[in-house]
C-alpha cells in the first residue's frame, strides 16, 4: 500500500495538503496569517483588502448562533498601502498567501494587485452579502464578474481565484462569468444573507442589521453549489461553508471540491487544520486511496 | 449565542468618570474573563465583569457614556463570559491597578483573598477622586495608592511605588490599567528577572470577542487577545507590541 | 393588565393563534391533517397537490442533517380528484385548511382551484426547490408569479398565499411580482437548495441526489427574508424556516411575519403547536403586549 | 443523523425468498424497531432488525431483489433505528408471524425468553419451505406452524390454529404479516375481547421514516406508522383502515 500524497497543486501554487484557512478570518494581520500558517494549514487567505480604509459595520457584528456565525464585519481593512507590511509578514510562514481583495470597479481590483507584492494568488472577493457597493453587490451581476475577473487576470502575474456568492438564482451563471473572464478557479461558497433579532428588545443583534451566516448550517448548500460549479466548469472549485469535521471536507471534496477553505469552525478549535488534513490522509490511506480518486466522485455515482 | 438579557438593578458612581452597572443576573465566569456589552443602537463592547453581577465603565466615547448614564430597569445585551481569564496562583501577590483597569483586579482579589493569600495592592489613578475601589480592595489586602498629582497616596507613577517593595518577595503580579503603565511595569519585572510571575490583562478592539475575526490579534506571534487572553504572562509579552502600538479598527497600525 | 389576544384574522381567515403547520408535513390525509388540527395550531396547511398523480422522488427522499432536514420528496400527490376527499376529512378539525398546489402553467392552479371543494385558502407553492417543471421552477420568474398568482385569485373565491423560495438573488422582487398578481398574502420561506454526500460511498444521498434544506440552519435566512418582504409590501406576510422555539415565533414576527409556519420541528416534537402558542401568550402577558405590539417591531428600532 | 455505513458479514438463504444479511454493527434498538435501509443507487426501504446486527428480506421488488443478491464485503446504509418497538410485557405469549413477518418477532421472542415468559409461536406461510426462523423461535418457546398448502403443521389461515388456544390464557399477542391475516387475527381477538391485550407491528408506505412527512399515517387518528408505530395495541387498530386499505406513494387509497 502506498501512502496517500495530501500535497497537491492548485492553480499552479504548491501546497502540503488541500486545507486552506478561509478569508476574514483571523486574516488581519500578518502575525496572525503566519501563526496559522505554522498549524498546517496548506495555504492562508488574508482578510479582505480594498483601495482605501474601511473602519467595517457597527458592533455588534459577530454573534454566534445554534448553527453557525452570523457576521457583519462589514470588510474593516487598512487598505492595501497599509497592508504590505502585513503581507510580507505573512509570508514568513511556509506556505502560499493568498491575498483576497474587494472593490466595486475593475480598475480598483487592478489598483490593488498592482500595489500588492508578493501575493501568491489573489482571491476576488465577489461574494460578501453586507456590503452596499462591495462583494455580493457587484457578484450577483455576470458581466461585471467577467469584467473584474478579466481586469484582475490582465494586471495579476498570479492566479486569480474567484469567490462567488450563493445569493443567487443561480450560481452556474456567476461561475461560467468568472470563467470567461479568465479565473484560475471559483471558490464557492461565502456567507448567506441572513439576520437575527433580540426579542428582549425587538432590535435586530447585528450593527449592519444583517449579515451573512456560515458554520455548520451552511454546508448542505455549500455542497450543492460545488457540485454544481464542478459539473459545468473546466476550472478548479475550491469548497468552503461549514467544513468543520474531516467528514466534511471529505464530502466538499466528492462534491467536486479541489481543496477546502475553512473559517467559522476555527472558533471551537484552533487545531482544525492539522487535525483534517491529518484524518483525510488516514481516511485515504485505509481505503487506498488519492486525493484524486475522491474529488467529484460522487458525479460519477449519478445515472446522468 | 445570542445575547442574553441583563436589567440594571443598581447604579454607582464611582469616580466622577467610572460608573458600576449591577445588574439581574450572574454571568459564570472568573476573574479577568470579560462580556461584550450590546448597548442597544449604539455599539457593543468588551467590559470585565468587576462583581460577578457588574461591570464598571469609565466614560471615554459614544458607547461609555450610554452606559453611563443608564438608570435602574434600563437593560443591556450580554455575549460571554469570553476569553481566559487569571489563573489563580501563589500566596504572595502584588496586585497592580491603573485607572479604570481595577475592574478586573477586583474580583481577582476577592478570589485570592479566599484562598487567603496575601495580598499587596497599588491602586493608581490620574487623582485622588479617580481612585476605583479603594475601599473594597482594602478588604482583601494592604493597599497604596498612588497618583499622578500627589492628591492621594504616592506621588507619581505606580512604578515608584513599586520600588518600595522587595518584587522578589511576590510569588506572582496581576496587572491592568493604562497600557503604557503596563508596559513600564512590565519592564520593571524583567530587570527583575520577574516577568514570568506577572500576568496582564490587555485591551485591544475587538468586534467578535470569540477569537474568529482577527481584529485583535498582536504582533508578534498573531495572539488573540479576546480568545488567548485578554491575560497573558508577562514572558510572552516582553517581545510584543505592548506599548509599542497596537492597531485601530481598521488594522492600520497606531503607535503609542 | 388585559390578556393579550392570540387569536387573528389573516387575509380574511378566522384562526385561534398565529401557528400554522407548515406544507408537506404531514399533510398527505385528511385524518393526519384533523390530528394536527387538534393539537393546538391555528390552521394547517396540506401537502402540496397537483393536477395529476405524482409518485415522488425515489428514496432516499429525506435525510437529518446536524442543523436540519434534507428532504426530496419530490411532491408526491394522488392529484386534486383524489384528494377532495381528504380535504373533506381535514376540514372535520376546527382549524383553516389551506390547500397548498402546485403546477406549471396558470392555467394548471386554476383547475385544481376550481376542482377542490372546500378549501379556505390556496397557498400556491412556487418555491420548491427541487422539481424539475414545478415549485421554484416557476416561481424564480417575476413574470410568471405574477400570471400565475392572477390566475388563481381570478378563481379562486377565497384568499391567495403565495410561498416564495429564497433560492433567488433578491425574493422581494418576486414578492412584489405575487403583490402584483392580487396576492392576499405571501409566504417565506420554503427550503434552501441542498445537497449531502455520504463519504462511505461517494454517492449524492437522496435519491433525486440534491433537495431543500430546512430546519434550524435556515431560520436566520427566513428572518432575513421576512424582514425585507414586510418592509416592501403592503400585504401580510407569513414567516417560514427553521422556528422550533416560542422565542423564534417572537423572532419571525418581530422581523415582520403575521403568523408563523412550522414544518421541520415536529421531528423532535409532537407538541410543539401548542407549546408555542401557550409561550407566545405568556411573553406577551408578562410584557402587556398584543400580537400587534411585536409584528414588524424591528423595522421601528432601526435609524432608517 | 446520515445513513451509517454497515458492511455485510454473513448471507443466510432462510427460504427461496427470504435472505438474512448480517452486517458489521449492532444498531442500539428494542425489538420492534425498524432500519432504513439504503441500497446506494436503488432504493431505501424500511426493514425491521431480525437480530441486533441483521435483517432479514424478502424478494418482491428491485430493493428487496438487491438486497437478496448481496454478499459478504458489500454494503448499504443505515439510519435509525426508529419507529417505537414492542411493548415487552406478560407471562404468557402468544407470538403470531406470518411470512417474513417473523423477521421483528424473532428478537421480541429472545428477550421475552430472557424474561422468562412462556411463549407459543404460530408461525404461518405459503408452503413449509417459507416458514422462517422455526428452528430460532423454537429456542424460545413451544411452535406450531400453518401453512397455506398444508405441506407443514396445520393446513390452513393461522387463525385455524389459534381457535386451537384458549386465547384467554395468554397475556399478550404479538403479531406481525401480512395485513389480511393481521386484521383476521385482529377480528378474531376482538370477538374474545382481547384487542388490548394485542400488539401489531403494521407496514405502510415510508419516506421519511421518522414522522415528518406524512406518507405512512392511518385512518382515521392520522397515526404515523413510522413514528406512532409500527407497533399498535390492537384496541387502537380495531376501526381503523387496517386490511381495508392502505395508500400507495402518491397517497391514493388502495383497497386491500
Ligand atoms: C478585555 C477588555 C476589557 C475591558 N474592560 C473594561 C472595563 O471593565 N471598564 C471600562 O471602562 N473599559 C473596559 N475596556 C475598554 C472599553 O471596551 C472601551 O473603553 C470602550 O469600548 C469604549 O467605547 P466608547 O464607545 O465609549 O468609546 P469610543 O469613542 O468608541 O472609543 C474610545 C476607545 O475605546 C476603545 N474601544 C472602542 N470600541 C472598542 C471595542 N469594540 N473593543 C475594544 N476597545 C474599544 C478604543 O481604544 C477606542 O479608541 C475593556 C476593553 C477590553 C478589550
Ligand atoms: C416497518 C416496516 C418493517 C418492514 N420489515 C421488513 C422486513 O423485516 N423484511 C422484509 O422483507 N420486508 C419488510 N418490510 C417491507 C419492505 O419494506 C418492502 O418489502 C420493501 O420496501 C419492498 O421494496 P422493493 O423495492 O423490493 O419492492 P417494490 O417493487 O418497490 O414494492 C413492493 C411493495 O413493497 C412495499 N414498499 C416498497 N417501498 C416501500 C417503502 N419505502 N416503504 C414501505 N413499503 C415499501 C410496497 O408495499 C410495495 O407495493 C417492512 C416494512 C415496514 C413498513
Ligand atoms: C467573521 C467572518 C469574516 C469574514 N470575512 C470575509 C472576508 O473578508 N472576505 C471573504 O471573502 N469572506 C469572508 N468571510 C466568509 C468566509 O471566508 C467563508 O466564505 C464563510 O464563512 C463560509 O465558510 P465557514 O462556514 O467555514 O466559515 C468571513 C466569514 C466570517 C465568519
Ligand atoms: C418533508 C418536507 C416536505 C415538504 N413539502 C412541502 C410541500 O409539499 N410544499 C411546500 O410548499 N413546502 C414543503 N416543504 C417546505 C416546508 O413547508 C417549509 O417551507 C420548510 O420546511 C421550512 O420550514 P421548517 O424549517 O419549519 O421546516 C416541505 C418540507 C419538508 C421538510
Ligand atoms: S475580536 Fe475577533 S478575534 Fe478577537
Ligand atoms: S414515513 Fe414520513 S411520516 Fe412516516
Amino acid at each position: 500500500m502506498t501512502q496517500p500524497e495530501l500535497s497537491i497543486e492548485l492553480t499552479g501554487l504548491g501546497m502540503k495538503n488541500p486545507v486552506i484557512l478561509a478569508a476574514g478570518i483571523l486574516g488581519t494581520t500578518g502575525a496572525s496569517l503566519k501563526r496559522i500558517a505554522g498549524s498546517g494549514v496548506g495555504a492562508v487567505i488574508t482578510k479582505s483588502i480594498g483601495t482605501i480604509p474601511e473602519k467595517g459595520h457597527p458592533n455588534p457584528s459577530l454573534v454566534a448562533l445554534e448553527c453557525g456565525l452570523l457576521n457583519a464585519m462589514g470588510l474593516p481593512n487598512p487598505s492595501y498601502k497599509e497592508f504590505n507590511d502585513e503581507l510580507a509578514t505573512a509570508k514568513e510562514g511556509d506556505v502560499p498567501v493568498i491575498v483576497s481583495i474587494f472593490g466595486s470597479h475593475p480598475d480598483e481590483f487592478s489598483e490593488i494587485i498592482e500595489g500588492l507584492e508578493g501575493a501568491d494568488a489573489f482571491e476576488l472577493n465577489l461574494s460578501c452579502p453586507h456590503s452596499q457597493q462591495y462583494g455580493a453587490a457587484v457578484g450577483t451581476d455576470p458581466v461585471l464578474v467577467e469584467k473584474i475577473t478579466k481586469a484582475a487576470k490582465t494586471t495579476a502575474s498570479v492566479p486569480i481565484w474567484v469567490k462567488l456568492t450563493p445569493n443567487v438564482t443561480d450560481i452556474v451563471t456567476i461561475g461560467e462569468a468568472a470563467s470567461r473572464g479568465g479565473a484560475d478557479a471559483v471558490v464557492a461558497i461565502n456567507t448567506i444573507r441572513s439576520m437575527a433579532i433580540d426579542i428582549h428588545s425587538g432590535y435586530p443583534i447585528l450593527g449592519n442589521l444583517y449579515g451573512g451566516l456560515s458554520g455548520a448550517a451552511i454546508r448542505p448548500v455549500a455542497v450543492k453549489c460545488v457540485y454544481d460549479l464542478y459539473r459545468a466548469l473546466d476550472i478548479p472549485v475550491i469548497g468552503v461553508g461549514g467544513v468543520s469535521k474531516w467528514e466534511d471536507a471529505v464530502e466538499m471534496m466528492m462534491a467536486g471540491a479541489s481543496a477546502v477553505q475553512i473559517g467559522s469552525a476555527i472558533y471551537d478549535n484552533f487545531t482544525i487544520f492539522s487535525e483534517i488534513s491529518e484524518a483525510l490522509f488516514t481516511f485515504l490511506k485505509s481505503r487506498d486511496l488519492n486525493l484524486g480518486d475522491i474529488i467529484g466522485i460522487a458525479h460519477k455515482k449519478v445515472k446522468q | 449565542m445570542k445575547p442574553v438579557n441583563a436589567v440594571i438593578k443598581e447604579v454607582i458612581k464611582e469616580t466622577p468618570t467610572i460608573t458600576t452597572l449591577i445588574f439581574d443576573i450572574k454571568p459564570d465566569a472568573i476573574p479577568g474573563q470579560f462580556v461584550m456589552v450590546w448597548i442597544r443602537g449604539v455599539d457593543e463592547v468588551p467590559m470585565a465583569l468587576s462583581h460577578p453581577n457588574s461591570i464598571t465603565v469609565q466614560r471615554v466615547g459614544d458607547a461609555s457614556e450610554t452606559l453611563s448614564n443608564m438608570k435602574p430597569g434600563d437593560s443591556i445585551g450580554l455575549r460571554g463570559p469570553f476569553g481566559n481569564g487569571f489563573e489563580l496562583t501563589g500566596q504572595r501577590i502584588m496586585i497592580i491597578a491603573g485607572g479604570v483597569g481595577a475592574a478586573p483586579l477586583l474580583p481577582l482579589a476577592h478570589q485570592l483573598r479566599l484562598r487567603d493569600a496575601k495580598i499587596s495592592i497599588l491602586l493608581g489613578a490620574k487623582t485622588s477622586k479617580e481612585l476605583l475601589f479603594e475601599e473594597q480592595f482594602s478588604r482583601s489586602g494592604e493597599l497604596k495608592a498612588a497618583t499622578d498629582d500627589g492628591s492621594k497616596g504616592y506621588h507619581g507613577v505606580i512604578t515608584g511605588l513599586m520600588d518600595k517593595y522587595d518584587l522578589n518577595s511576590f510569588d506572582m503580579f496581576y496587572v491592568c490599567g493604562p497600557e503604557m503603565m503596563m508596559r513600564a511595569v512590565l519592564d520593571m519585572l524583567h530587570v527583575n528577572g520577574l516577568e514570568n510571575r506577572s500576568q496582564f490583562s490587555l485591551h485591544r478592539y475587538f468586534k467578535c470577542g470569540i477569537g474568529v475575526c482577527g481584529s485583535c490579534t498582536i504582533d508578534p506571534w498573531g495572539l488573540r487577545v479576546c480568545k488567548d487572553g485578554p491575560v497573558f504572562y508577562g514572558d510572552i509579552l516582553l517581545n510584543s507590541e505592548l506599548g509599542k502600538y497596537h492597531r485601530d479598527v481598521t488594522g492600520k497600525k497606531i503607535m503609542f
